[in-house]
């Protein structure tokens, strides 16, 4: 009998390539059908941390991480000081016993002890190429096939040349051939490629990335800051082809102010950064709300307050994001729980900027920002660019107002180089021609225009999805980033257990769906579920639909739920 | 040269205490867009919060007024989404010399074409009188009784230094003068710093007018090398009796605006945008 | 029969000092034993725009303007064409005809034209005097005593010399005289000093100085911003006195930074901005949080988003306050409704901050921070100052640990200078002793200790304050500035409908009072009022207390509620 | 001298990566301390977010860790308020001249007595590899595939302009050089800048140990007359083939902090608060 599902996870030194093995790794099984999820977990140093890649491996589609593992692959000591407990009875510690002076405590797991380093240095490579050897060990162990891992080093080292793809091939059939030879039975029976289509191996920030070229934007700034440096690293690569201007500012603060001159001039634009960086954001957020510029800006969350863990995740910037800088405007929140969300909510965030004159915010975090997932290719066929009410040349009326006070409370827009369509821009409070006003009247009709867009866009969407079962006595609720686990976990519960239960998903924190929230809620057990420990969207629940859930399930550590713990812990108050 | 009422805006006068240097500033300003003949709708003036800043109301063009400190960041922006543009900021000195300082020295080494008219006043109007950057040591004022500690802000070497090509200083009271220094900022290709003295005759009982008139002295063109970067550090560096006023230095460089615009054929701001394909970005993936 | 009240307002324009004369003005009347409420209103230019002071003077204690005015002084035409409505039938109007050009278009009001500019002109005093000369001329009207308004020119011109005063003296006699030749019969009947008690004249800025100063703060950044520049001025005029260091930062950012490293050191330190600024101060803010690093931070709100109206007031920072920073931490936010209240609550905020190592927030407006107010003096002599767990020299443990996960969530600091005491103040998420941590149990143990200061929080405060009837079906609940308009309207209603209602003032909005909200609004009809578009306050209500305002009364055109007009609409929804 | 182990702290060691050059600058600092003999309990380090501001791990004194570009300020308000402390920033280039540009050139015009320590590794260190603002025009990385579009800032002129009182350059390859350095500097009563080089092994492929060793000379201190600004402005400019290390400048002058200190006797942070008495300012207002 084959196995369909396999969990591995691999440890090592910080700097030795982890990240880009376990990329590797995690393509060589998309290639042979299967679903991935994969994790890398690093603290906030370059060299010396312990660093761990882990990648849960399944026939059916599978959205989280879970524990414990199957075949642990130990490159240092610390690994196996670190996550031996990880291993499931019955599992398998791949390791190079001669290189490290720690003996594995455990009775109840096979050693599978390869000298990983010793291939690699005969064979005149560089020693870091152990890393490539463990994974052809491992295709081995599992009893995969090592040509799709070959091809997976050809997709990632193609770029750096035949040589380098050659190097890594030698190392992994070293890897391989070892293993073959000296533990011939692979882990429970092995695990075959499967016929399944093809699917894309990628983090949420390269799908955030990828909207965004779709949707035409044109202008991005980018302060380096965790867990949105893989952004800046994707647009830079792409950059000249889709011809984008991407720019590294002094601080966040001109980041932001430039990205809104650049919309002011027309093109589409766009900031990310986290948490720390969004905070010194907040005063040009502002500054787009006032002026009513589009623009697009991901916070992608890692654990506050402050710098916190930078490498870790949490989902704790949802009350800030709702309500940062002074004074009641309006602005969009969108909370995309997995790759394709990411993809397609980026998009409408540019036609919604446009359409609503006004920021919007992308809420993503280290968990969905860097972990890899896998999904089909996104059809971008039906995808259509709506920059709104935006006049061209020649369109402009005689007497054109740019803050016409209208019913939608969006009013036409030009840009410089327009004809006749000069106007001021204004931060001041002003009237509906953009000229200051202090004018008690006129204050109040602008400040209800501006609010009016909550209305209209509340018409724009749904903000809510709703998974599972409609009509189940319990429903979970979260955001973002946990969809994965979640949704795993009701798999866990209907194939375990029978229970089949319903979750909603709220995708738009603002404007918040009171009502469809309301609807799905009223009268059902709630469990709340978030990566924070504020409890915030229950917050949001409690204040829109008057709503305290039943049971909340927070985590707080800088780590994301694992799907099967979700799984136990809602069994436990169910 | 074309028609100066192309600039108005009908129906509104500045309010401005009488016998303000932003007066000046204005009216030069106004002068050189129409010795230039510049096209009101493709120039846009960025400003931050200030009185300087509200001169963006008294003048028929694009603008975004900003934030206090910020127009930098923001006219970099506008000039790399469009390039077509004439990009001005006009900003105070407390705007440009204290919340945004480190903007302008970044912006100065990047040689983004803009160009900045400070409004500098040594001190902080709108907000009724408080010492700015460039406010003198030791001076008095109601909120530093004790007379302020800290050695004064100085723009124009920093400005240098940090690798604008262009910088100049002008005098609100020297009007024709400062029209014309305006029109050679703005017709520079490059980052360009004017610091105009503008004399605030309700909070600065310092640097008055007479003060201003005493001061400065205008670079002779025909014997001044604005070429030459050592003197134009040392003339920068100038303070005390004898203050210059002219084009203290020029310099030709590529601009960081120029670089990306190499990506693309068009203004950024005019790129199409419809039908953008990212099959090949999904197929990286596959 | 003698008045006891009168509502009178002087308008010109600005740069003539028509804020010094509202000064004046209130306390001459303050000195006669009277109750002020005097506002400013100016627009966001230095010169050439509309200014005019409000003052409202009463024999019983009043808290809030309101409309209309029975004497309106017109120093430029400007006033007439603006203000005229205002002025209540048989009200008069006190203007210098010849002056300016326009005509006053009222039948129904009295005229008295008063030559001011030729009164101070022939006395060879500047042109500027007229404004002293109408206060003169007013005082005649009003049947008041010119030597209070003298007595009142020497506290404000004092310290500028006695020539300085005998100028003013004398313009004021000059429009005094010529109005009791001319109007001998004074506005109903005349306005007589009163036996009071000796009251001070002073806004909520000046007592929030006031309360910092006796709290021991020592040192306090402030970069300019309306409409807390006053503070500055208060702060620098005695600064030498108190043995204060005042910065002015190159900007908000360098400010709270400086404030942080000021408490670090050992001296309690403050902050104040407006919205914009505290825009700004955002990631500090975090770090204090993160740091625990007591810190007093003032938000002087005025309208927004953005700069907004500069010069006006609003309280649309509440939420932004509550939540500004990214990730879960607690802090306290603290919203006084009149200067008493500003003195005493400043006082306790920095208590509180060092009893629990965190920021703690005070939210005021342009309406509390710049109006001026009748107010006893504040009773110091119970004032203690508590600095919480600060160890000195001498009392640091063996094993000391700062950040030591105690019960109450505050754990004992040292400062720098103190043996034994070194540790690590760190953004970086940390463990007990502040060396860097990644550990999950550790980051949960951290964030669950500085969250705890919630609770130890809320057992030291009470949160509310209930004024009024217990036990009215009916129960008015507000917050900040609009306590004065509040409890002056439930005057109204008490004296000229014989209405009692009820007034839930929540005076701290972090921890929020919820169960003592609940309990004061549960089963009543709610009226909600507030100085935004938003309903902040209701929206804490709806998310703590499950409650829903039965009727919202808002106000966002720049402007506080005028206590007449807060009653009409009471009225309108009773 | 003192015990350098004092400021050890116990059972850590540093997680740079080998070879990195924060290790010699964490060697040359603790030597300078011990040097000095200053007692760690009257020392607060005050530093950035950076591989840099790591360093704050393992030295035994008070430290704040405080944000990404903003340990300037907060090293001014711990000066400020208790002027009997020494107090020494550490931060990373991105750190003081990126984010932190404005910040350091205030704190040099105010001349506020804290001493800042560059760890100059012309690149983002630990976000893993971005150019940073010293990073020279030109090169390309991951993140600037077209190359850098901007000159770099040159800190140590601008420093000079601005108005510090000391400036030097030190490389953490020439350790006794930089502990000497480190020691005047921290002595020196005003603000202190000194950039130090320092190798990042990691990322930055251009300003390697072997690009410093032969760009890197000693300003022989027998002839180089420190006090001189014109000479130092020139000194501090030189790029290009030789980069002098050493004090570049030195000069008295009155500390913003002092000025603050005339205000009272003992340091803020001491002084009591007991009992203060507004009494006196009630009054004013009745
Ligand atoms: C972030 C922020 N801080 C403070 C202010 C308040 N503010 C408005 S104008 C101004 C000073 C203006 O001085 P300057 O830039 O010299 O301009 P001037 O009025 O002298 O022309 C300040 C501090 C603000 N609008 N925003
Ligand atoms: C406001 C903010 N923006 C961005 C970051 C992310 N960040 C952490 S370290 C760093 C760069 C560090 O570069 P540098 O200051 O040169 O220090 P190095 O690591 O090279 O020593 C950045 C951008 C942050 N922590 N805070
Ligand atoms: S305050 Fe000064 S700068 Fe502002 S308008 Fe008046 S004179 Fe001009
Ligand atoms: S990344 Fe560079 S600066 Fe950071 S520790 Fe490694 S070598 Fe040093
Ligand atoms: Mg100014
Ligand atoms: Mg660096």
């Amino acid at each position: 009998m084959n196995n369909s599902r396999l969990n591995w996870k691999i440890g090592g030194e910080a700097g030795y390539g982890i990240l880009t093995v376990g990329e590797i790794f995690s393509k060589a099984f998309v290639k042979g059908g299967y679903h991935v999820v994969a994790h890398p977990e690093y603290p906030s140093l370059i060299r010396g941390g312990h660093n761990t890649f882990q990648l849960r491996i399944d026939a059916q589609r599978v959205r989280a991480p879970i524990l414990p593992v199957d075949v642990l692959v130990a490159l240092n000591a610390e690994t196996i000081v670190m996550d031996l407990n990880d291993v499931v009875p019955g599992g398998v510690l791949l390791y190079d016993a001669k290189s490290f002076n720690v003996a594995p405590q455990r009775g109840d797991i096979a050693l599978c002890d390869v000298p990983l380093t010793k291939l690699v240095t005969d064979l005149h490579l560089p020693k870091v190429a152990a890393n490539v050897a463990a994974m052809g060990a491992s295709v081995a162990l599992i009893g995969y096939e090592l040509r799709l891992l070959n091809a997976a080093i050809q997709d990632v080292f193609g770029d750096k040349g035949e040589k380098i793809v050659e190097q890594n091939v030698i190392a992994a059939k070293a890897g391989h051939d070892y293993v073959t030879r000296s533990y011939p039975e692979p882990y429970k029976g092995g695990l075959r490629p499967l016929k399944g289509p093809n699917r894309m191996t990628l983090t949420g920030n390269d799908a955030i990335c990828m909207g965004a070229f779709k949707a035409g934007m044109k202008f991005i700034a980018i302060y380096p800051m965790t867990p949105t440096h893989n952004v800046m690293t994707y647009i830079a690569a792409h950059a000249r082809e889709y011809g984008v201007a991407m720019v590294q500012p002094e601080d966040e603060i001109a980041g932001i102010n430039m990205a809104i001159g650049a919309s002011f001039a027309g093109a589409r634009s766009m900031v990310a950064t986290s948490g720390g960086g969004f905070s010194l954001m907040v005063e040009g957020l502002g500054l787009a709300g006032a002026t009513e510029n589009p623009l697009v800006v991901v916070d992608g969350q890692r654990p506050g307050p402050s710098t916190g863990l930078a490498t870790r995740t949490a989902q704790g910037d949802l009350r800030f994001c709702l309500h940062a800088s002074q004074g009641d405007f309006f602005r969009v929140v969108i909370a995309p729980g997995d790759p394709k969300e990411c993809f397609f909510e980026t998009f409408r965030a540019f036609n919604l900027a446009d359409a609503l004159q006004t920021p919007v915010l992308i809420l993503t975090d280290k968990h969905l920002g860097t972990s890899f997932f896998t999904s089909e290719p996104f059809e971008t066929d039906g995808l259509n660019v709506d920059r709104g009410l935006l006049l061209t040349e020649g369109a402009v009326p005689a007497d054109y107002s740019r803050y016409e006070a209208t019913s939608s409370g969006v009013s036409a827009r030009t840009v410089p180089g327009v004809e006749g369509g000069m106007f001021n821009s204004n931060s001041d409070e002003h009237d509906e021609r953009g000229y200051f006003s202090e004018d008690a009247p006129v204050v109040a009709k602008l400040v209800d225009k501006r609010c009016r867009k909550f209305f209209t866009a509340a018409t724009l969407l749904d903000g809510i999805k709703y998974h599972g079962n409609d009509s189940s006595g319990t429903v979970l609720v979260g955001w973002g980033s946990t969809k994965g686990a979640i949704l795993d976990a009701m798999d866990y519960l209907r194939a375990n257990d029978d229970v089949e239960l319903g979750f909603l998903q709220v995708l738009f924190m603002s404007p918040f769906p009171s009502q469809l929230v309301k609807e799905h809620l009223e009268g059902r057990q709630v469990i709340l579920i978030e990566n924070n420990r504020g409890a915030q969207l229950g917050s949001l629940i409690k204040e829109h639909a008057q709503i305290r859930p039943d049971h909340t399930i927070l985590r707080y550590d800088g780590r994301a739920f694992n799907a099967d713990e979700l799984y136990q812990k809602i069994k436990e108050v169910l | 040269m074309g028609d100066i009422h192309r600039y108005d805006v009908p129906g509104t006068w500045p309010t401005w205490c009488l016998g303000c240097g932003n007066f000046g500033i204005w009216n030069a300003m106004k002068n050189a867009y129409a010795n230039m003949d510049l096209s009101p709708h493709k120039t846009a003036i960025v400003c931050g919060i200030g009185c300087s800043g509200n001169l963006s109301y008294w003048i028929n063009t694009y603008v975004l007024h900003s934030l206090h400190g910020r127009s930098i960041p923001v006219a970099q922006g506008v000039k790399l989404a469009n390039s077509d543009l004439t990009v001005i900021v006009h900003a105070g000195d407390g705007d440009t010399y204290g919340e945004g300082l480190g903007h302008l020295l970044h912006a100065a080494r990047r040689n983004v074409d803009i160009t900045v008219f400070v409004h500098d006043n040594q001190i902080y109007g709108l907000t009724t009188g408080q010492p700015s950057p460039t406010t003198f040591k030791g001076t008095k004022w109601k909120v530093a009784p004790e007379g302020v500690f800290a050695s004064p802000v100085t723009p124009l070497p920093l400005a240098l230094i940090a690798g604008a090509t262009f910088v100049g200083r002008g005098f609100s009271g020297e009007n024709k003068h400062l029209i014309a220094l305006m029109e050679k900022a703005i017709r520079h290709k490059g980052f360009s710093l004017v610091d105009i003295g503008q004399p605030c005759v309700t909070f600065n009982y310092v640097n008055t007018w007479k003060w201003w008139n005493d001061h400065v002295y205008k670079l002779d063109e025909t014997k001044y090398d604005r070429f030459d970067y050592e003197l134009a550090l040392k003339k920068a560096q100038e303070a005390g009796d004898k203050i210059p006023i002219g084009v203290l230095y020029e310099a030709e460089a590529p601009t960081f605006d120029d670089a990306y615009r190499s990506l693309n054929a068009e203004a950024l701001a005019y790129a199409p945008i419809n039908d953008i394909d990212v099959k090949k970005l999904m197929a990286r993936h596959l």
